[in-house]
């Protein structure tokens, strides 16, 4: 009881701090990509576009026309080519003069400070926009769909990459502590290097070998077209898709992890705990579960958790070397058609996670390390 | 009195980078119930090696373990790990860390380590484990509910207590004390040792004693091993080893200890212990000692001085 | 001795550590509380106390590490609490030394020994050739001969011993007329601890050096010391000349501490030693009254009410027990 | 984890790194780096080797997607390295030109002139395309008629058109759907004299005019005639000043060490090129980085307080911005040179958890006993953070900034992916990118995505062994276990 108070505080008053870090990171990234004034003229090129829009509607154009046509009439012109001038005139000044409220509404007249403050707000609740350049699949141009529903793929991939990857690492470093000195802990220190390079780059090798020589697996894309119709074949499918990009972040990361697991494990062996309960004559399966792993949890939760959100976020080029339909994808198009909204949007989603994965982090450390948790040292 | 440890010979050495590090050398001593031997000496002398060698607690590097150990009639030396570990680790003999403050995993709670044992060693139901450790907690002094803690909650000598109790939990009969005490205040300390000779009279236990604090050694020794550059120089029982030491490095340890009562001086051996890589030929204290002689190049000889008594110095060879 | 001039004077000195919880100070942890002492020029005063009484945190405020609560610290008539900091670094730094406990830790793993030991006077603005002399000339004071065999080593390279050397040559290196030494032996072997006491005696005659020895330990504080300071919780409970505090402590707490100290005796395991109750108390809220008051075997009414001052004795020792009042 | 290591007895640790095995294999990996860095910076100074990449124009008649030369060491096949460039107005050899003024009433009003030009092809491999020119300098129309003449006597008109003043370019590459006239012509002149009507579509044009006829007819497979060929320019003007030459390029297949890019750029300049950038630019990010992140971690421990809570609130606002998404944001909104880019770089990874883990290590550090004695004997804030508390650090420092080093190369790298570059600077990334988004995967140019990944490879490999090496001489957590 006392220890779930401890953490509900200690929580609270963290989750307050990395809030605020949070809104004073998105706002700043609102100053720096406002400074050039790029945030205002994406607004302001949205709002003309809803006020054209309006005028696509041909019911409404017709009214706007006969009301201009009655206006000119009424100012005395008549000559054709002169009222069709008068017209058209009468009509763009709706525009501007329609564009002007509107820009009004949305606070586009105010101070920089206070408009800024303005979309830190949206920022904050989500309302990222639209899109300027590029669609999302099912055609809408709000950032917040683009985003949605690319970021499951992407979760997809990199997440099983991950757990896969973890598990490698974890199991293997573990061994190894025990097989000090032995071929297999040299050779994985000799590997090691091997990491110095990232998953996309192996992933070129791996498109070249197992795709187009080998032809084993595909080399890009997250299903065949066309997709198997059964949901069991289409499952596999994906399975199948996910083989290449998942070996290469294998390759990629899985030697250095394996390499510091194996020497966290070793160094922690030594502490006096461990030592003393070998003495006791703990099974040594024991004392890797409870004396080597249990304590360590904590930061081995850490690890799994921030290469976890690092890997949603350097997924990008993975994602655009095997054409994986993820949101890394989705932000390279944007960045190739310079679309602001799309960039600005993918950037606070990130900063929400990688806040909620601090959070999350400070409150798995909460649980586990009853140092935290019932208070101490 | 029956005979609980018979160590003969016992060698010990660790290979090191730069050499063979010749750890322990020919240490012969018995223990027997309800007794205690303090093995003293300076840091480096050896004396953590032998006693880490008899429950086999040793780094990876050991080069060499021979002699003969015999821990309540059973002999242990050429035991495979495992059957030691069946046969008397925990069960005959063990062992009372030298960092006790470090020597609980912070994670988990003080009930959880003191059952293990049990649970390990002799499968007992995890209830009764959890009667006997209530039982020994309150026996080291330490209320019941601290089972429920976790170690970082406990004070040091609370700690301390914790491990003793965690040595005592399985009834063995040979408990290894490696500087129980090294760590606390003279209080905890003297609260600690009170407490140490009253469970070995309930429990009929033996301890050896390891410390570098030769007034602490007098608080429970009823036999005294002096030990330098992995030699046991000299052994003896503490009426004689305190009061009248017989080898040279006794005397001057013995020397070096500045006294409460009475205005005795003080002094010092000069000089450092050697190297155990390159140990000086012949007896190994003979660079510092004032009584050298030119025959003390020679390894000095084992002189038998009672019953289980012996001083390892060319001053009393032929008496 | 006697009659020399008091070289530091503390009054009434009072080192609290504020607990900060969000902005505010929640309380105090009363490290010391109240202590007042004087060390003479070329004396050597112990203060004996177990861990957590205080007697480390009134070495660091004794040598302006640490700023004091209220109170006065009098170095040579100059009330170091109220020098300002760069005051304290300039002048005062070089007037005091410090030598430390754990002789592994208080040096800089990367640097040499004449590194180590030149240090402060490079601080301190000595020449070049100044240092270089005093350096060899301390390693040879200090027994760490030939010197050229050791300057240029590594503290690693090093026994125990032979970097507590390296420390107390550190220490005298700017000839400080006060040594502060914080327990400079306990992590020593018994006999390279009375060798390195003895060769520090040695040179803080030839200096004139006082000292201000910290230590838990009574034994060694007779024969180093001249006169004796027990503290106890935050406080001076007892103080008077070493052999006779030692052989007739007059405190209850002194007479318990020196009961559970042995001397190496083949009888000691047949006793049951006598000890105090119970453990030393917090020092957020010590106990009213006397401090020792819920251990104490003479507790009487009156100890757990009133505090009381140091009562000054007739042979020249003060105790703080309402037993002496 | 405690801070472990001494950084003493430096020389005879660096005595010891010789032992390792993979040291001393980065250190040759190194070398190899730096030897090519200075090949190119005498070979190409930084400015000319920049203009001269970005110059399209320069690498007109270099062989497009050609091979590395190398390669025929492996194949045994023949191939022609670079370009055959015969130009009639440079040389001579192998060149008849005859100018005939033709003359009308005792006046000349027209000119005849023929050029000839000889070569010999005797390679096992097609040429990759053929590229002509013929500048003709005149006033009036121009009656162009060239020949293609093979060793086996087959004569094909590959020109024939009336062209005024300029230039005459054809650059004879695969178009789908399209055949030029002379390939018709060719396919009869075939049937005529084979009676077989070979099938050429979606040939190489170039194919065509060096391939055995012969072979061609019998089994509808193209294989390369060696021998002399013959190419003639027939011109009829009514200018009497004209003049007319020929350029013919003949393009191979393989070229230099690392071949050649869609432009026909020469990669083994960008390869060399690749390396100093890649050097300078990882060891600059790595190396400032890591001493900037130091120092704040340093600064915002020993001095606690104010400075501390500020240092580790700026952290925090930048461990939830996003790395590579805000730098894409900075590039798309202000664009900048590799060096900005550097610049960037730098303030991002000075900041987050690397800034945490060296803060812990300096809270561990103020609390060394040494720190303590060297404020008691008067040492001043800077004098502690600068020679007391860095200097600690330092073994564990050096062996992460030389491993790291790779890691900011591949990151330029992969902006460069991103199509986040500069465009002038050459980079083994913006090969690699190039490559990539022109199909070399695809389409088999194999080298144009290798080289520049090779590179990388080696210099990930080089750097990622001696920081390794490094970690375990001056970090020996391990040794006593």
């Amino acid at each position: 009881m006392r220890g779930l108070r401890r953490l509900a505080r200690f929580l609270s008053i963290r989750t307050a701090s990395v809030g605020a870090s949070l809104v004073i990171a998105i706002f700043l990234v609102i100053i720096v990509a406002n400074l050039g004034g790029k945030i205002d003229e994406i607004i302001e090129q949205e709002i003309r576009l809803t006020v054209n829009m309006q005028l696509q509607d041909p019911r409404f154009k017709s009214q706007l026309g006969y009301s201009c046509e009655t206006m000119c009439k009424g100012m005395g012109v008549m000559e054709e080519g002169v009222l069709k001038q008068c017209v058209a005139q009468c009509m763009q000044s709706w525009v501007d003069e329609r564009t002007r409220i509107l820009m009004r509404t949305y606070g586009l007249d105010q101070p920089f400070v206070l408009r800024a403050l303005y979309y830190l707000r949206d920022a904050l609740t989500l309302s990222l926009g639209r899109a300027q350049r590029i669609y999302s699949d099912t055609g809408s141009r709000e950032v917040w769909a683009i985003i949605s529903e690319r970021l499951p793929q992407t979760i997809l991939l990199f997440t099983t990459a991950n757990v896969v990857i973890f598990f490698m690492e974890l199991f293997i470093g573990l061994a190894l502590s025990r097989k000090y000195g032995s071929i297999f802990d040299k050779l994985a220190v000799t590997l090691a290097p091997l990491s110095s390079m990232p998953g996309w780059f192996y992933g070129l090798f791996m498109i070249l070998t197992f795709a187009f020589w080998l032809k084993l697996f595909p080399s890009r894309g997250m299903v065949s077209a066309p997709p198997p119709e059964d949901p069991w074949l289409y499952a596999l499918d994906v399975l199948w898709h996910m083989v290449l990009p998942i070996i290469s972040w294998i390759i990629a990361y899985v030697p250095i992890g394996v390499y510091y697991y194996r020497t966290f494990f070793l160094l922690f062996s030594t502490e006096e705990y461990v030592e003393y309960a070998k003495a006791r004559g703990v099974p040594s399966r024991v004392i890797e579960r409870r004396y080597i792993l249990r304590p360590t949890l904590p930061p081995i939760i850490t690890s799994f958790a921030l290469m976890l959100i690092g890997s949603w976020m350097g997924a990008i080029i993975t994602e655009t070397v095997f054409q994986w339909p993820g949101l890394g994808m989705k932000f390279y198009e944007a960045i190739n058609f310079s679309d602001a909204p799309v960039v600005i949007g993918i950037i606070a989603i990130y900063a929400y996670l990688l806040a909620a994965t601090v959070i999350a982090l400070d409150l798995v450390y909460g649980i586990l390390d009853p140092r935290v948790r019932v208070g101490g040292e | 009195m029956s005979e609980v440890l018979k160590v003969s010979d016992l060698k010990l050495y660790y290979s090191t980078m730069s050499g063979v590090v010749k750890a322990v050398e020919g240490a012969t001593f018995t223990l027997n119930e309800e007794e205690t031997i303090a093995l003293i000496g300076e840091s480096g002398c050896g004396k953590t090696s032998l006693a880490r060698a008899l429950i086999r607690f040793l780094p990876r590097n050991v080069a060499e373990l021979s002699g003969s150990v015999v821990i309540d009639g059973i002999e242990t030396i050429n035991m495979s790990d495992a059957e030691f570990d069946e046969k008397i680790r925990w069960r005959k003999i063990t062992y009372v860390s030298q960092a006790a403050i470090n020597s609980l995993n912070p994670v988990i709670k003080v009930v959880d380590h003191l059952i293990e044992p049990l649970v390990i060693h002799f499968k007992t139901p995890k209830k009764d484990a959890v009667a006997k450790a209530a039982e020994i907690i309150k026996r080291v002094g330490i209320p019941e509910d601290f089972l429920w803690r976790y170690p970082f909650e406990l004070s040091g000598g609370m700690k301390q207590r914790v491990v003793i109790a965690l040595s005592l939990i399985t009834n063995p009969r040979v408990v290894i004390l490696d500087e129980p005490t090294s760590a606390l205040d003279v209080m905890t300390q003297a609260n600690i040792l009170n407490m140490l000779k009253e469970l070995k009279d309930e429990s009929k236990l033996s301890y050896i004693f390891i410390t570098h604090d030769i007034a602490v050694s007098s608080e429970l020794a009823d036999k005294v091993a002096v030990m330098y550059a992995g030699w046991i120089v000299e052994l003896g029982p503490a009426e004689k080893v305190y009061v009248d030491p017989m080898h040279p490095y006794s005397k001057g340890l013995l020397g070096s200890v500045p006294r409460l009562k009475g205005n005795t001086p003080v002094t010092f051996i000069p000089g450092t212990p050697p190297s155990l890589i390159n140990p000086p030929k012949g007896c190994r204290f003979r660079p510092r000692c004032k009584y050298a002689m030119p025959m003390c190049e020679q390894e000095p000889p084992v002189v038998k001085t009672g019953q289980g008594e012996y001083v390892r110095c060319w001053l009393y060879a032929g008496k | 001795m006697s009659g020399q001039q008091d070289l530091l004077v503390v009054k009434d000195l009072r080192v609290w550590h504020p607990i900060r919880k969000f902005l505010t100070v929640a309380g105090y942890v009363r490290a010391v509380d109240g202590v007042s002492l004087s060390v003479k020029q070329g004396e050597i005063v112990a203060i004996v106390g177990e861990s957590g009484c205080g007697k480390t945190t009134l070495a660091r405020a004794i040598m302006g590490l640490i700023p004091a609560y209220s109170g006065s610290i009098f170095f040579e008539g100059v009330d170091i609490t109220k020098l300002p900091k760069p005051t304290i670094r300039r002048w005062y730094s070089a007037q005091v030394g410090l030598v430390q406990q754990d002789p592994y830790g208080a040096m800089p793993p990367f640097m040499t020994i004449k590194k180590i030991i030149e240090e402060p006077m490079i601080i301190h603005k000595v020449p070049k050739e100044e240092r270089e002399r005093r350096v060899r000339q301390l390693l040879e004071e200090t027994g760490l001969t030939p010197p050229e065999d050791f300057l240029h080593k590594y503290p690693h390279m090093l026994s125990g011993g032979q970097l507590q050397r390296v420390a107390i040559a550190r220490a005298l290196a700017l000839k400080p007329k006060l040594i502060v030494a914080d327990e400079p032996v306990s992590m020593l072997d018994a006999s390279v601890r009375i060798e390195v006491l003895m060769m520090f005696r040695g040179l803080q005659e030839k200096y004139k050096t006082s000292v201000l020895y910290i230590t838990h330990d009574f034994a060694t504080a007779k024969y180093f010391s001249d006169r004796i300071f027990v503290m106890y919780a935050g406080q001076i409970v007892e103080a008077g000349p070493s052999r006779d505090l030692i052989n007739k402590p007059k405190h209850p707490y002194t007479e318990a501490l020196i009961n559970v100290l042995p001397d190496p005796d083949p009888g000691n395991r047949f006793t049951v030693k006598k000890i105090l109750p119970g453990e030393p108390p917090n020092l957020i809220r010590p106990p009213p009254g006397c401090r020792l008051h819920p251990r104490c075997p003479y507790a009487m009414e009156k100890c757990r009410r009133e505090e009381l001052p140091l009562i000054e004795l007739s042979d020249g020792r003060q105790v703080r027990c309402w037993l002496y009042a | 984890m405690k801070v472990a290591g001494i950084p003493n007895r430096l020389k005879a640790q660096l005595k010891r790194l010789v032992h390792y095995k993979s040291f001393v294999a980065g250190m040759v990996i190194l070398t190899f780096f730096v030897g090519l860095s200075i090949y190119a910076m005498v070979t190409w100074p930084y400015s000319e080797a920049v203009a001269k990449w970005n110059n399209p124009a320069v690498w007109l008649d270099y062989p497009k997607h050609a091979k590395p030369s190398w390669i025929t060491l492996f194949t045994g096949v023949r191939e022609l390295e670079g370009s055959l460039i015969i130009d009639t107005r440079l040389e001579a050899k192998n060149v008849v030109k005859l100018r005939q003024v033709l003359e009308r009433f005792g006046k000349p009003f027209a000119t005849i002139e023929r050029i000839s030009i000889g070569f010999t092809y005797d390679y096992d491999a097609f040429p990759a395309r053929l590229v002509y020119v013929v500048p003709v300098n005149t006033t009036d129309r121009v009656f162009v008629n060239m020949t293609w003449r093979k060793p086996s006597g087959i004569e094909i008109i590959i020109e024939k058109n009336f062209f005024t003043s300029g230039e005459l370019i054809r650059s004879l590459e695969p178009k789908p759907g399209e055949v030029p006239e002379f390939a018709l012509r060719y396919v009869e002149i075939v049937e005529k004299v084979y009676g077989v009507r070979v099938n050429i579509s979606n040939l190489n044009p170039t194919y065509l005019l060096f391939c055995d006829d012969e072979y061609l007819a019998k089994t509808g497979a193209l294989r390369v005639l060696k021998g002399s060929y013959q190419v003639g320019v027939e011109t009829f003007s009514s200018d009497i000043n004209s003049t007319v030459d020929l350029r013919l390029v003949i393009q191979g297949t393989i070229y230099g060490l690392a071949g050649t890019d869609f432009l026909g750029r020469d990669l083994f300049m960008a390869l060399a090129w690749g390396a100093p950038i890649a050097m300078a630019f990882g060891l600059t990010a790595s190396l400032l980085s890591a001493l900037l992140q130091i120092a704040i971690a340093a600064i915002s421990a020993w001095f606690s307080g104010v400075v501390d809570v500020v240092v580790q609130r700026i952290n925090e606002i930048f461990m939830v911005l996003p790395f590579l998404p805000t730098i894409v944001m900075l590039w798309m909104f202000y664009g900048f040179d590799l060096w900005t880019l550097l610049w960037v770089i730098i303030l991002f990874n000075t900041w987050g958890s690397g800034i945490k883990t060296s803060r812990a290590m300096f809270l561990q550090i103020k609390e060394m006993p040494y720190i303590e004695a060297a404020k008691a004997y008067g040492s001043s804030n800077f004098r502690i953070v600068m020679l007391y508390m860095i200097p600690r650090v330092i073994p564990v420092i050096i062996p992460n900034i030389v491993t790291a080093i790779p890691s900011f190369v591949f990151l330029e790298a992969a902006l460069a992916m991103l199509g986040i570059a500069d465009p002038r600077t050459i980079t083994w990334g913006k090969v690699l990118q190039e490559a990539y988004t022109h199909g070399a995967l695809l389409q088999g140019y194999y080298h144009w995505i290798l080289a520049p990944s090779i590179m990388l490879f080696l210099m990930g490999i080089g750097f990622a062994m001696i920081g390794f090496t490094l970690d375990r001489v001056f970090n020996p957590r391990l040794r006593e276990i």
